[in-house]
Parts: structure tokens; C-alpha cells; sequence
């Protein structure tokens, strides 16, 4: 009885919500006629939160100027341009309403535009109708209308092959590259309206789509374009049918939602010698682990916004030796120039602009999709980079080296690999200001570029002559450093990782089967012991004693 | 507490109890209901070894309860002497045969596959401070000094807004990436980041400090760390390296403004 | 009447003489071993001569002096015991000697505590139940005796060095207990085979005279144990300035108290699991009546005797923090903290497995259905308690039950691991317990007198206020400073000892002349509570073993604490699991050397060997 | 098919050791090592003493046992946390150094307020630090909540013996003599050292 009630609750709630969650756009559909500018009060009050909340980013004057302006890549957004890149609305029009509130509800995934959860619903909407008093033509204008946003058809393998030709005939491969990677040809050379460098998404990691990643926003996105962007509308050149089976194809290339970042990579046993001419082959067995990399802001020569977001990271190890492969997207190779854990970095360059080819993009910007790339960016003057960071001993309970680089009391052990080389070699760090090349040839590698996508594969000795060896069954702290050249990053401008974990998983993994079998056949064998007993004493042929106390008969019942 | 399952609990006890339950279904209820309530009782979880512990108890109390007097014995055992003796139970038997083994081999296999955890270190979060720091060059009592800028509050107003304003501007082009647009702790590189970065919004942690506090640890951040406090995990630049000691103090007087909080005052000497 | 004063004057000039006895070996032996050695009176040594022969011989010895003094004797500090180790074997045999110790010393006590009962009672029964019981004793006390010689021959073959500054401290002490165990074999004989020989009253006084000597050769033996823990009366580089301070040590009083308490349960269950060996093995109602009584009061005796252990537990472990700080924490917080948990789960299966017995027992008594329903109320607190108790401080826990929990103390069981909610948990189980003990007593009984339900009401009200104080003041302890909450485990420990023995004195008062509404039918009991009993003994045994290895594990690396240390092999402290093993072999050795003392005592009952060939 | 009576009590007492055993097995399994004398070498810095004397305080002076550090509700014994921090206001005329080297050589002299007295010595068995181990400890002590500044040639006034010099740095064959200057602790009631300046260390090392 209770239970019924409690799910007849329930249930009427959850109509109840979604009534109210059908109901809501209904609501500002009927409300989008004439201007939607709200009322004084309304843009009053987004005034005030916006000087609290917003203005030190998007500027007081909303031109996108703020305190933190100078450090964020992307810029933020400047509100005087009237150009938005996430809308419903066709492209080159301005946003609607809900637009606004939408994004500033959700933020901007991998941007420093957070999401604002704490702000009530009435609240974001004031923000949304100050926001608008910063470009005259909300006000003097018709409320823009949403585009028709069509319901999606089911993804099929057939709409993903459609998607895949379809990528390559629209020419999005120019800037996404071929498998999406980020890294088409022009992409080097993007820049957005506003004269900034702009990178193309990289495909593969649909979480950090800035305008979101479900299907129906990646579709959004092709039907209405990114204003201000290079990502133009593709309403004329494809049909609705063909903008859905590229979002399929989009969709597929991730793999997964998120990004599922793991603490720990484990490093499987194999038996073949690891081999460095059989290359990645050699880590089939072994399980990927992405950990998340963000910029190295903690020592002078900061790096606010690194392009790379995750590394990729497998282990395996043989008798002798241990052998990591660090996978990363980078949208292009960087080998003209050097490299090092050292290098300086000019305080000054750390406000500077992101890299940029400087005057190359102009061009490109105006045209992603020309032929030929009328201006190819400089080459790079420093080398993409990639470094494995392991304590110089095996730690003793919690203490660890300082994570950049170690400390004075606590070395670690950087096996460094400017990828302009052909081996990766081997620093101890005692500091980020205390790196000394203490290479004992232990260390060799190999790296290869392909697709957007760097491969880079260490291998050293389980028990090196000097340094912390790596010893089945146990854990020791593990951290990643990736250098892209083209972002001019060097030395301590690099992007990296905080301590994670390498578990070099024991040889013999015991099976469960033995002791599943043991243990059920032990227990089969009591029960069947005791049911035979019981059976022998009190079944149909026996009826006894029920208590069996020798002192005094039991009572038997019939 | 979680109430509903306790709830459920009840609700089933009081089923038992109003059905005049068999002593055996009673004595299983009470040993399930047990687990139940240990396992998913409590919003904080019991660690499954205090778990054995307590279902071990359990186990000896239900037994020697339902074994006490002959009544009872009579009572536990009727229905187990039938589901073994009775033919038209020998299906129930024999189910029942096998599938204890197998849950017990499934628990095997349960327990032998539980997820690698990599090994964790518990740390002080606040750890205690040193009563003096050196930050360019300049001495600073962390135990009896205080923000130089604090007094302009009442002083000069006009001024102390500058200084927040100052504050402001360090926050937002050095602090944000990691302790977030609205001071949450959840800026954009959270997810790389582990200990997590000071929440300074959710009302309790900076009230709880003072600001000399807050000043040590900006400017001497994870590397300045003192034993106990999880060294060199933590991200926390030294900002000493990066500004100056007015900037520094100016975003201690930022973080207050924007949260609305009041720093901890200083504590007289007791005597 | 002069009879009876003879009587009576027997009665206490028995253990009078015992204590003269023992005042005068004491004496004796003090003087012996005070006085001044003297080189024996000798004529003066020959006058020189010389010829070749001597010299001869005066180079022979100078030769072997020579040969003597190329190899000199080099005192070994330690040997090594074959295959185990020298830990280990002492270890066992030393645990073993002290079983055989304590039982020897219990079963005395028992008998004679049985004995005076029949005596006052009149009731032959228990007259029958200690002599049959002090049957065990012979044998028992030459295995004591055998053990207690190979512990000495191991302690100098494999720890010379030790033995040698023992011996430097107490060789006083030797010849009085020497002389105490002569003492011991007479009485102890004596005792035994003159049962039923002698006047009631003299044959007690022999009883009196066994345990007050058999007490005496504990107290001698503890002063060596307690001074190796706690050592007093020595300089800083371990010579000795005070015997007397030696032998009185921090916890010798303690561990004295600790241990006569300790026997009299130890003897107590020993007697019940013999009782319930006997029980299951009878053939006649007769008989079975018989051992189901004797378990009944074995167990009663150890059960009751038990109860104010953990207080003498309290005092001892009070007076190894006041001895030593770093003794006390290694025991509570350090290496042994989890040791702790180990004797929770015994001594809360010890109270349970007792009040199981209880209840079992009121089976046996017509009309005791009314008292059956109090069972789940007394299990209900019983499991409360036990799980507070086995409740570990520091709890096991993965990297994610630790996240989950929100640290590394729970919010709610973190509660119980301090010694707070420890003290309120064994208070009340003790409680509850003596309630169980009350519960029986009335079955079968109705109170007759013309208070009984003023009377009733008020051992209620006292119970209840005991219980309401106990925890009230578990609490309190959560709210005030250590040294405060320390301190609380007096008031609770007296208000729990103030309501059980106010409790009996209404008690027997209210049931004077009872109205009996049902018989005590003994030998209608469940053959599982014969099997109860014998767990009882073997957990009471197993947990004597692990008791005796804190107690001397805690000195750690020290053979002497802080004076001597012991830089041997097996220096370093063992793993909990590894003790337990070795407390489990230990027992079960025990346990088959004592089915060996049965089986001894039971050929007494055998027809004789030509008797039975004659009778077929 | 009965089970013979002694066999079922035989079963009956080893299923009941076998599960003490058992339940033996089950809490942490942890050998307590005898405590491993620490070598402290004569050219230890004050980073090196940090180190030793934490290790130290793990083991051989069981410091853990009773004191913790960065804990806090009902304690027992004072929390060490920040300690450094009071050490030198504690005591007037007490520098931390000389604070801390009290609190070990004379445990009972002051006791924090709110506390009990039952700080063992920690110069006299049974721990027996001797007088080099100490001085890593306060080294130690000094980084929490400050910065150690103690060298193995600070002098305090609580050595061992009272009046004795100081401790001579154990290993004099790796450093010249001169090198190491043995500072004489501020004579307490007029009274000179007697022992030769050369003589053995008052450390206790290998005694004990």
C-alpha cells in the first residue's frame, strides 16, 4: 500500500516537472515579439551583477576588456560587437534571449567562462537584458527569431558513413582535420573577427565543444555557425538530412561522453620483449589512461591556456624493462627550433597574445575554405616537447617531490624528449629553477606524428642503475609534461599534470576461478552433509528426537 | 542517519510483527535487517571491516537467541526440518542447495575484483602557521600582525575601495584559473587539480581565518607548506615569486569584500 | 559443645599454622641467605717440596694454565632453541607452566570454597563435588612442577645473561620458594588423600593451609615477572639497593589481585567444562543431575568471579601508566592497541556465551516461562554492548571508504572507539549480566515476604539509576578534558559494584522463605549448554594466553625494562597474528595434557583391573 | 554415524582457538622492529637533522605514541602542530631551542596548561636519546611552524649531565678538531666542566 503511494508520488512529480520543463520555451516563444529588452528594473538589477560578477573579465564597458582579459585565451566575449557565437538564431543574426541565459547558465566548457549554478533563473535573465543594453540594435530591433532546430532521426551507421564523405567534400577537414583532430591545414592560421587566433575544435573531444556536445548542439552549431568565428552556417551548402549525418560522424569520433579522467595508469606484464620498431603495437594489452593537463601557473613564465587538454597514457613492462606510450593532439609538428626543460621565459611573454603567426592569418581568416592557404604560419621557433616526471626514489609514505619539477630535498627524475630528436634524455630536477641533465643512457625512445595526434613511447630499464625502480605490485607517483612549439611554449611555459599514479600490475594475476570453485564446493558439500543428516534423523523414515539432548525425550510433533 | 532506509526497516519489522512472523523468518529478518542497517544505514558508510565485526556479533546473538529455551529451538527448526524432510519442498531444497554456493563463489569473485585505488595520504588542510614569514625581504608577524590595509575601512574609505579594486584585478588575472570566477574553488583547471583549490564562498573557511593567514599562504603557497599539511601536492603557487606584498594583501581584502565574510579577529593572549 | 569449640578452634588455628608456617620459612630462609660467607677453617697448606715430582706437576699445571688461558671462556648471552626459535619455546613453555600454575592454584580455592559451603550447608553434594575435583590436583601439580623445572633449564641454556641478573636481584627470594613448594606438596597431599580421613574442620584448615601457601608461591613468582616489567629498587646501571622495592614493584600488588581473581574463574570454568565432560559422557539421570549441578556452580563461580576482573584490569593497567608513561601508551595506543579488539570479541562472547548458559538454564526450572520473555531485552543490550566494544579506534578502511566516510574517523562510530563509550559498554554488560544471574534466581521462586513488591521496585530503581549513571557519565566523558574523563571510570566502576551488591542483599532478604512454584529439575538441560561450558573454559584459557603475552610482550625489546635489553634475534615485537598462533598451540597443548589429567582422574572411578576380571 | 564424545569436544576446542586465531589474523599485522640506532654523522646539516629527527620521532623516541601533529578535539597530550610557533614565547628567558630542550630533558618542569604531567625522560632509558638525537629532534620540532636553526654544535643548557660540555661531534676522524668548535654551555652556578674537552661523548650510543 505505502509503496503504491510512494511511487504514485513520484510519478506525479516527475509529470508535474515535465510539464513545467515542456511548458517553459513555450513561454519565451510567446514572449519573443518586439524588442526584449525587460524592464528598467530588470536590466538594473543585471547591472549590479554584472559589475560584481562579470566585469572583471568582459570589462565594465562590456567590450570584453576586464582585469583577467590579458590572460585568457579565448578573449572574452566583447558585447559591443553584437556578434555571438552560440545562438539559435541564423548566422551574422543576433542571439535570443534564452540564448543569453543559456550560456551563461552553462558556461563554457574548457574556457574560463564558468557556469553560474548559483544564480537564481530571474537573475541570469536581468544579466541577459543588461548584457543587451551594451549593442543598440537589441533595443531597436524585432526580438530575433530561432532558427527551426528540426528533431533528430536516429543515428545509423549508414548517416555516419554519409557524415564521413560529407566531412570531406564540405571542406571541413580543412580546419578539423582529417580524423578531427583540430589540426587541418589552415588551422594554424585561424583568426576570429575580432583579430584573435582561433583554434578549430578538436573533434575527438566533444566535451569541450564550447557550445556543448549533445548531437542536437553540434548540429546547432553547423545549421547556425559561430558569429565572429571562421565556423560559418552550412544552411545553404547542406540539406537538414546532411548537417545530421556529419553530426552523427562528429558524434562517433569521440568515443565517449566525457572525458573519464583516471588517477592511475596501470602497467601490464607482457611477454613479448617490448619492442620500440613494433611501436604503439606493443601496448594492445595495456588499458589508457587520459589524465587531464592543465597550464603550468605556479612558476614565474606561466602558461595560461595550453592547447593540449589530456594526455593519453599507456604502460606495459617485460623482464627487463618498462615502456610508456603518451598520446596527446597536437594540430601540428614543431621541429624547426629548440627545446628544453630550461629554456627562459620573459616575464612580459606571459601577458602577450597567444601564439599567433603574426600578420599571416588575415587571409585565411577571411576565407578558411580557399584552396590554397595564401599565407602558410611561420615556422615554429620552439620544438613540441613531451616529458615523464618520476621521483628520484621511491617515496616513503606521504611525502612526495614538489610536482613541478621536485624540490631541493626530494629530486625527480624528468625523461625529457624534444621531439625534434631522435632520444628522449634524462634531467633531474630539483626545483623548476634547478634542472642539471644527469642522462645514464638507460632511457631510449621513439616518436611519431600522425594525424593531429603525437606518439611518443619511453622505455627504461625496471631497475635502472640509478633512480626509483619500478616494482610490480606497487604504486609510485607519476606526472606529465607536454611543450607545444607553435604556443611558444618552453621551460617552465609548458603545459603539465600533478602527481598521478603508474601500478605495475603484478605478472600472475591470481584467477577468480579456483577459489569461486573452492569456496561454492566447500559450502555444496556442508549443505549436502547436513540436509543427508537431518534427512537420516528426522526424514519420513526416521521420525526421532527432535532436540536430540540425551537428558530428555522431545517432544516430536506429527 | 538515512532515514528512509531506516524507515524501510521499521516498515518491515512492523509487517513481521503484525503478520505474528515464524521465529525463523524473524531471526533472518533481524540478521538481514542488520546488514541492511549497517550497510546502508548511515549517510557516512561503514567501512566494511567494522561491518564484519558487527554482522559476527549479529550472527552469535541471533543464534543463541533462537537457541535459548526448547521453545524457540522447537520454533527455528520446524521450518528447516521441513524444507529438508518434506518432498513437495525438494525443489525449494535443491534451489536453495545451489544457490548458496553461488553466491558465495559470486562474493569470490566480488572481492577479488575490486577496482585498483592508488594508495591515499591524508593531510591537514589548515595547517598551523609560522609566527613570522620573510616576503621580499620584509619580516611579517603572521601571529600578531594584520592586513596594513584593514584600517582604511573606517579611516578612509575611499581609499580602501582602491585597494579592493587593487585586489580585484590580482584576483581575476591570477587567482580565477584555479579558485574560480565566483571564488568557488571551481576554476577552469579543478579538474587537474588535486587537493582541490580552497572553496573561500561557502561561508565557513575564510571566516575561520585571519587574514595574516590567508597572506602566508598566498605568498607562500603548496612548496611553503609544513609537513603535515599533504606537502607537494598541493598547486598553490608562492605568489611571493610572482607579487608584490601590497597585491598579495590587497586580494586578502578582495576575497573578504566579495564573499561578504569577515576575517577572524586577532585572539588576545589568554592572562 | 566442647566438640565444638574444638571445633572451631581448629577452624582457625589451621590457617594459622599456615601462616607461621610460612612466617617461619621466611624467617629462616633470611637468615640463611643473609649470612656472611666464610672460608672453612683448613690446616695452613704444606710446607713447599721440592722435588722434581712437584715441579713436575708445577709445570703440568702451569702448562694447562697456559692452555686454560689461550681459550678463554666467553659467556654466551643467548643460544638459540632448535627449529622454533628461543622466543617461541620459551614462550610455550612458560605459558604452559603458568595454566598448569593457575590451575593448580584454582582448583584449591575451589574445593575449598566448596567445601566450607557443604560444611555450613550440611549438603553431602558439595562435600562430593570438591573431593572429586581436587582429584585433578596431583597430577596437575607434578606437570606444573615438570614445566616450571624445563622453564628454569631453558631460561638458563638460552638467555644465561638474563637468568644470571635475575638470580643477582631475587637469589633471596629462592630458598623461600623453594621451601613453599615443599610446603605445597604437603599440604596438597595431605589435603587430598586425607578426605573424609579428618575432623570437617581440620581438613579445611589443611585447604586453608594449600591455598594460603600455594598464594605464596604466586606472590614470590609475580615479584620476578612484575620486577621484569617494572622494575624498582635498583641503580641506574641495574644493581640492586632494595630487595624490598624490588619484590613490591609498581604492579607486583596489581598483577597479585589480578591473578587469585583470574584463578578462582579459571578454576570455576575448568570445573564446569570437567562437569559438562562428565555430563555428556553419563549414563544415568542420577548422574547427569549430579554434573549439571556441578557445571551450574562452576560456571556460577566463574562468572561471578569474573565480573570484578576488569576492574583489577583497570588498577593494574593505572598503575603501569603510573610506572611508566611509554609502557602504558604502548599498551593502549601502540604496538597492542589492536589487541584490545581481540580481547573484546572474547570477553563479549565469555558474557554472552555466560548469559546463554543462563538462559538455557531456566529450561530446567518449572514455571520459568515468564522470565523467557526479559531474554531479548537482555540480548538486545548484551549485542550493543559487545559491538561498542569490539568497535576498533582506528578503523580499517580503503582509500574510498575513507572518502566516503569523510576522513579517517567515522562521524558516528568514531564515537565509540574512545574509552568513554569502552567503559559504559563493560559496566553495562556486567550489568546486564548479574541481571541475567537475578532472573534465574527467581525462577521458580515467588517472594513471600510483605515487602516484596516495595522490595522488587526498589532493586529495579537501582538497577535502572546504576545503568542511567553509567552512561550518563559515558557521555559527560565526551565533554570534558582527558584527565576529568579518566577519572570517571571510578564513579562508574562503584555505582555498577554498589548496585550488585546492594541488589543481592535486598535479594536475599525478599526470597528468606519463597513460595516455591516449581522444582529445579537438575539434568533437564540441552546438551549444547554442556558444550557452552566447555567454551567458556576454552576462551577463559585462550584468553589467559593472550593476556600473559601483553603483559610481557609490552617490555618490548627490553629483558628487564629499561635496564636490560634484549639485543637477541628475537628482539622485535611479533605480529598480533603470529601471537595469537602461538597463544592457540599453547592452548590446545593445555587442553590435552588437562583431557590427560581427566582421564587419570576418571581410572579412579574403573573397576580394577582384577577386580573386573574376577567380577566377569 | 556418532561422532565420538571426546572427538566432538576435541572439534569443539579447536574450532574455538582456530577462531581466535582467526580473528587474530584479521586486525593490522604490524612487527615492531627493535629501534635501529641512528647513525648521526659529525657533517649533518640542519636539513639532514630535520630529516633524522623525524625519524627519530617515528621511532626509537616513540613521540607519536602520545603527541600528534595537526589534530585537533580532545587530545591527551599537546598537539604539535605550529609548535614552533609558542616554543619561544613559552617560558620567559627560554628561547625555543632551550624550550624544547627542557620539555625533553626535564619533561615534568612545565607542563602546558590543560594538560597532565607524563612526558617520560627522553635522555634516560627506556628511550634514551642521546644528546645528538635530541638536538635532530628539536631540529625537527623547529619546522613546525618555523624554521630549524639548530646545528649539531648548539649548545643548550640540559645536557645529560648537568655542568658536563656539550656533546662533541661523535665521528672527530672526518672533521679536523678546530673545525668543530665545542661551544661551552653558560656555566650554571659557577661551577667549570671537569671532564677533558676530548673526552667520550656523553652520548650513550651502543650502552643501552
Amino acid at each position: 500500500m505505502t509503496a503504491r503511494h510512494i511511487i504514485g508520488g513520484c510519478a506525479a512529480v516527475l509529470l508535474t516537472a515535465l510539464g513545467a520543463a515542456t511548458m517553459g520555451p513555450t513561454v519565451v516563444a510567446v514572449r519573443a515579439q518586439g524588442p526584449d529588452i525587460g524592464t528598467q528594473a530588470q536590466r538594473d538589477s543585471g547591472k549590479t551583477l554584472y559589475l560584481k560578477n562579470c566585469s572583471q573579465c568582459h570589462g565594465d564597458n562590456g567590450d570584453g576588456e576586464g582585469y583577467a582579459t590579458p590572460h585568457l585565451f579565448p578573449k572574452p566575449r566583447n558585447f559591443t560587437s553584437g556578434k555571438f557565437k552560440v545562438r539559435t538564431t541564423p548566422n551574422g543574426a543576433l542571439p535570443t534571449h534564452q540564448d543569453l541565459v543559456n550560456i551563461i547558465r552553462r558556461g563554457m566548457p574548457y574556457t574560463s567562462m564558468p557556469a553560474w549554478p548559483g544564480l537564481s533563473d530571474g537573475e541570469v535573465s536581468d544579466l541577459a537584458y543588461f548584457i543587451k543594453t551594451f549593442y543598440p540594435d537589441f533595443a531597436s530591433a524585432e526580438a530575433p527569431k530561432p532558427m527551426e532546430l528540426p528533431s533528430a532521426p536516429a543515428s545509423t551507421q549508414a548517416s555516419i558513413d554519409l557524415g564521413k564523405k560529407l566531412y570531406v567534400d564540405t571542406g571541413c577537414v580543412k580546419c578539423h582535420g582529417n580524423v578531427g583532430r583540430g589540426d587541418g591545414a589552415s588551422a594554424p592560421t585561424l583568426m576570429d573577427e575580432f583579430g584573435q587566433p582561433i583554434r578549430a575544435a578538436n573533434l575527438t573531444q566533444s566535451w569541450t565543444f564550447r557550445g556543448g556536445s549533445t548531437r542536437e548542439d553540434i548540429f546547432r552549431t553547423m545549421t547556425t555557425g559561430l558569429n565572429g568565428t571562421p565556423m560559418p552556417s552550412f544552411t545553404e551548402a547542406l540539406t537538414v538530412e546532411q548537417r545530421w549525418a556529419i553530426t552523427d560522424y562528429i558524434t562517433s569520433l569521440s568515443g565517449s561522453e566525457g572525458p573519464n579522467y583516471r588517477n592511475l595508469v596501470v602497467a601490464k606484464h607482457v611477454l613479448d620483449t617490448i619492442d620500440m620498431a613494433k611501436g604503439a603495437a606493443n601496448f594492445a594489452a595495456a588499458p589508457a589512461a587520459r589524465f587531464p593537463i592543465i597550464g603550468q601557473i605556479m612558476e614565474p613564465g606561466r602558461e595560461f591556456h595550453p592547447p593540449v587538454t589530456s594526455v593519453m597514457v599507456q604502460a606495459v613492462y617485460d623482464e627487463e624493462s618498462i615502456a610508456f606510450l603518451v598520446r596527446w593532439n597536437d594540430m601540428r609538428v614543431d621541429n624547426t627550433g629548440t627545446a628544453g626543460p630550461m629554456l627562459p621565459v620573459p616575464i612580459e611573454e606571459e601577458a602577450a597574445k597567444p601564439a599567433a603567426a603574426p600578420g599571416a592569418a588575415a587571409a585565411a581568416a577571411a576565407d578558411p575554405f580557399a584552396e590554397t592557404t595564401t599565407a602558410e604560419a611561420p615556422p615554429s621557433e620552439f620544438n613540441d616537447a613531451v616529458a615523464i616526471q618520476i621521483p628520484s626514489a621511491i617515496p616513503t609514505g606521504a611525502r612526495k617531490p614538489y610536482f613541478i619539477f621536485g624540490d631541493a630535498q626530494s629530486p625527480v627524475d624528468l625523461w625529457f624528449f624534444d621531439l625534434a630528436r631522435k632520444e628522449p634524455i634524462q634531467f633531474t630536477g630539483r626545483g623548476s629553477a634547478d634542472l642539471a641533465e644527469n642522462d645514464t643512457g638507460d632511457l631510449t625512445g621513439t616518436a611519431s606524428y600522425d594525424q593531429g595526434e603525437w606518439s611518443v613511447i619511453f622505455k627504461r630499464p625496471l631497475r635502472p642503475s640509478t633512480g626509483a625502480a619500478f616494482v610490480p605490485g606497487t604504486f609510485l607517483p607519476v606526472a606529465f609534461s607536454v611543450w607545444d612549439g607553435f604556443s611558444r611554449e618552453r621551460g617552465n611555459r609548458r603545459a603539465l599534470t600533478s602527481w598521478y599514479s603508474i601500478y605495475v600490475e603484478p605478472e600472475v594475476v591470481t584467477s577468480a576461478a579456483a577459489p569461486m570453485i573452492r569456496t561454492a564446493l566447500i559450502i555444496l558439500v556442508f549443505e549436502l552433509v547436513v540436509v543427508g543428516l537431518v534427512r537420516r534423523r528426522y526424514g519420513a523414515g526416521a521420525r526421532g528426537a527432535l532436540g536430540g539432548e540425551p537428558s530428555h525425550p522431545a517432544a516430536t510433533r506429527a | 542517519m538515512n532515514i528512509p532506509v531506516v524507515l524501510a526497516i521499521l516498515v518491515v519489522f512492523a509487517f513481521l510483527a503484525f503478520r505474528k512472523a515464524n521465529l525463523f523468518i524473524l531471526a533472518l529478518a533481524w540478521w538481514i535487517g542488520a546488514f541492511v542497517f549497517f550497510r546502508f544505514g548511515f549517510t557516512a558508510p561503514i567501512p566494511a571491516s567494522v561491518i564484519s565485526i558487527y554482522m559476527g556479533i549479529v550472527s552469535l546473538a541471533t543464534l543463541a537467541f533462537v537457541s535459548s529455551s526448547e521453545q524457540r529451538r522447537e520454533e527455528v527448526s520446524r521450518p528447516l526440518l521441513r524444507l529438508m524432510t518434506e518432498k513437495r519442498f525438494a525443489p525449494l531444497l535443491a534451489a536453495t542447495i545451489i544457490a548458496i554456493p553461488a553466491l558465495a563463489a559470486a562474493n569470490v569473485y566480488v572481492q577479488m575484483n575490486v577496482p585498483i585505488e592508488p594508495p591515499f595520504f591524508p593531510r591537514t588542510i589548515h595547517p598551523a602557521s609560522p609566527p613570522e614569514i620573510t616576503v621580499h625581504e620584509k619580516k611579517i608577524s603572521i601571529d600578531l600582525g594584520d592586513n596594513p590595509f584593514r584600517e582604511l575601512e573606517k579611516s578612509n574609505p575611499q581609499e580602501f575601495r582602491q585597494h579592493v579594486e587593487n585586489g580585484r584585478r590580482v584576483y581575476y588575472q591570477n587567482c580565477v584559473f584555479c579558485h574560480g570566477d565566483n571564488l568557488a574553488g571551481n576554476g577552469m583547471f579543478v579538474h587537474g587539480l588535486d587537493p582541490i583549490p580552497t572553496n573561500f564562498a561557502d561561508g565557513d573557511t575564510i571566516a575561520n581565518l585571519r587574514e595574516t593567514f590567508l597572506f602566508w599562504r598566498a605568498s607562500k603557497g603548496g612548496p611553503g607548506l609544513p609537513e603535515e599539511g599533504g606537502p607537494w601536492n598541493s598547486a598553490m603557487p608562492a605568489w611571493e615569486k610572482i607579487l608584490k606584498e601590497d597585491e598579495i594583501w590587497d586580494a586578502v581584502l578582495f576575497l573578504y569584500e566579495f564573499t561578504g565574510e569577515r576575517p577572524r579577529a586577532r585572539e588576545e593572549h589568554a592572562q | 559443645m566442647n566438640g565444638v569449640r574444638s571445633k572451631q578452634l581448629l577452624f582457625v588455628l589451621g590457617p594459622l599454622t599456615g601462616l607461621v608456617m610460612f612466617g617461619a620459612v621466611i624467617i629462616v630462609a633470611t637468615f640463611l641467605t643473609n649470612r656472611e660467607y666464610r672460608e672453612p677453617d683448613r690446616a695452613p697448606i704444606a710446607i713447599v717440596d721440592p722435588t722434581p715430582r712437584a715441579s713436575g706437576l708445577a709445570d703440568e699445571a702451569a702448562a694447562a694454565d697456559a692452555a686454560a688461558k689461550a681459550k678463554p671462556y666467553v659467556e654466551a648471552e643467548y643460544r638459540r632453541f632448535p627449529v622454533v626459535g628461543s622466543r617461541v619455546a620459551i614462550w610455550a613453555v612458560a605459558q604452559l607452566h603458568l595454566l598448569f600454575a593457575a590451575f593448580v592454584l584454582a582448583v584449591p580455592i575451589f574445593a575449598l570454597i566448596i567445601e566450607v559451603i557443604g560444611y555450613k550447608t550440611g549438603d553431602k553434594r558439595y562435600d562430593r563435588l570438591a573431593h572429586e575435583f581436587s582429584k585433578l590436583l596431583s597430577v596437575s601439580f607434578s606437570l606444573t612442577a615438570t614445566f616450571g623445572a624445563f622453564l628454569t633449564f631453558m631460561l638458563i641454556a638460552l638467555y644465561p645473561k638474563f637468568t644470571n641478573y635475575l638470580m643477582s636481584v631475587f637469589s633471596p627470594t629462592f630458598l623461600p620458594y623453594v621451601l613453599l613448594f615443599f610446603a605445597e606438596a604437603f599440604f596438597l597431599y595431605t589435603y587430598y588423600y586425607g578426605w573424609g580421613k579428618f575432623h570437617p574442620l581440620v581438613h579445611i584448615a589443611l585447604g586453608a593451609g594449600l591455598n594460603l601457601v600455594g598464594t605464596g608461591i604466586m606472590l614470590i613468582a609475580n615479584s620476578w615477572l612484575t620486577f621484569m616489567m617494572s622494575p624498582r629498587g635498583i641503580s641506574d646501571s641495574g644493581a640492586l639497593i632494595s630487595l624490598e622495592d624490588a619484590i613490591n614493584n609498581y604492579t607486583w600488588m596489581p598483577i597479585n589481585v589480578h591473578r587469585i581473581i583470574a584463578n578462582v574463574a579459571f578454576g570455576g570454568s575448568v570445573a564446569a567444562a570437567y562437569a559438562a565432560f562428565k555430563f555428556l559422557a553419563a549414563d544415568t539421570d542420577e548422574e547427569r543431575a549430579h554434573y549439571d549441578w556441578m557445571g551450574y556452580i562452576g560456571n556460577f563461580v566463574a562468572i561471578i568471579s569474573f565480573l570484578p576482573l576488569p576492574f583489577a584490569g583497570y588498577w593494574l593497567a593505572k598503575e603501569i601508566y603510573a610506572y611508566s608513561q611509554t609502557l602504558g601508551l604502548t599498551m593502549m595506543g601502540g604496538a597492542f592497541s589492536w589487541l584490545f579488539i581481540i580481547q573484546a570479541v572474547l570477553i563479549g562472547n565469555l558474557f554472552l556465551g555466560a548469559n546463554y548458559y543462563l538462559w538455557l538454564g531456566m529450561g530446567r526450572v518449572e514455571g520459568a516461562q515468564p522470565f523467557q520473555r526479559f531474554v531479548k531485552y537482555l540480548l538486545v543490550a548484551i549485542v550493543l554492548c559487545f559491538m561498542i566494544w569490539a568497535t576498533p579506534r582506528s578503523i580499517i578502511a580503503t582509500v574510498s571508504e575513507i572518502r566516503a566516510m569523510g576522513g579517517s574517523t567515522h562521524p558516528i562510530l568514531g564515537f565509540f572507539g574512545v574509552m568513554s563509550a569502552k567503559n559504559t559498554a563493560v559496566n553495562i554488560l556486567i550489568l546486564t549480566t548479574f541481571m541475567s544471574f537475578l532472573l534465574y534466581r527467581r525462577t521458580g521462586r515467588t517472594a513471600t515476604v510483605s515487602w516484596a513488591k516495595t522490595g522488587q521496585a526498589v532493586q529495579l530503581l537501582i538497577f535502572g539509576a546504576a545503568a542511567v549513571f553509567v552512561i550518563f557519565l559515558g557521555v559527560y566523558g565526551y565533554f570534558v578534558e582527558a584527565s576529568v574523563r579518566i577519572g570517571l571510570s571510578v564513579p562508574q566502576v562503584s555505582s555498577v559494584l554498589f548496585a550488585m551488591v546492594s541488589i543481592s542483599v535486598i535479594d536475599i532478604f525478599l526470597f528468606r522463605r519463597p513460595k516455591l512454584t516449581g522444582e529445579v529439575r537438575w539434568g533437564r538441560i540441552p546438551a549444547i549448554s554442556q558444550y557452552v561450558l566447555i567454551f567458556i573454559a576454552v576462551t577463559f584459557t585462550w584468553l589467559m594466553g593472550l593476556m600473559g603475552y601483553v603483559r610481557s610482550g609490552l617490555r618490548q625489546h627490553w629483558h628487564v625494562y629499561g635496564v636490560i635489553r634484549d639485543t637477541s634475534p628475537d628482539a622485535f615485537t611479533p605480529t598480533l597474528g603470529f601471537a595469537t598462533q602461538v597463544v592457540s598451540v599453547t592452548v590446545l597443548l593445555f587442553f590435552v595434557l588437562i583431557g590427560f589429567v581427566f582421564w587419570l582422574a576418571s581410572l579412579h572411578d574403573r573397576p580394577d583391573f582384577e577386580a573386573g576380571t574376577k567380577a566377569s | 554415524m556418532t561422532i565420538p564424545l571426546p572427538a566432538r569436544i576435541g572439534l569443539l576446542v579447536v574450532l574455538t582457538t582456530g577462531f581466535y586465531t582467526y580473528v587474530g589474523q584479521l586486525v593490522p599485522q604490524k612487527e615492531v622492529q627493535p629501534p635501529q640506532e641512528t647513525a648521526i654523522r659529525a657533517d649533518l646539516t640542519t636539513a639532514d637533522m630535520v630529516t633524522v629527527g623525524r625519524q627519530i620521532m617515528e621511532g626509537k623516541g616513540l613521540c607519536f605514541t602520545c603527541h600528534t601533529i595537526g589534530k585537533s578535539g580532545v587530545l591527551r597530550f599537546p598537539d604539535l602542530d605550529g609548535v614552533a610557533s609558542r616554543a619561544a614565547t613559552r617560558e620567559p628567558g627560554l628561547s625555543d631551542v632551550e624550550y624544547f630542550a627542557k620539555s625533553i630533558y626535564a619533561p615534568d618542569s612545565f607542563i602546558v596548561p590543560g594538560f597532565n604531567p607524563g612526558m617520560p625522560v627522553i635522555n634516560k632509558p627506556p628511550i634514551g636519546l642521546t644528546d645528538q638525537e635530541i638536538l635532530c629532534v628539536i631540529a625537527y620540532l623547529q619546522t613546525l611552524g618555523g624554521t630549524a636553526t639548530v646545528t649539531l654544535q648548539t649548545s643548550h643548557r640540559y645536557y645529560t649531565a648537568p655542568g658536563a660540555i656539550p656533546p662533541a661531534p661523535p665521528d672527530e676522524k672526518a672533521e679536523p678538531g678546530e673545525k668543530l668548535p665545542l661551544t661551552l654551555p653558560p656555566a650554571q652556578k659557577g661551577e667549570t666542566p671537569k671532564a677533558p674537552a676530548a673526552g667520550p661523548t656523553p652520548g650513550k650510543k651502543g650502552e643501552v
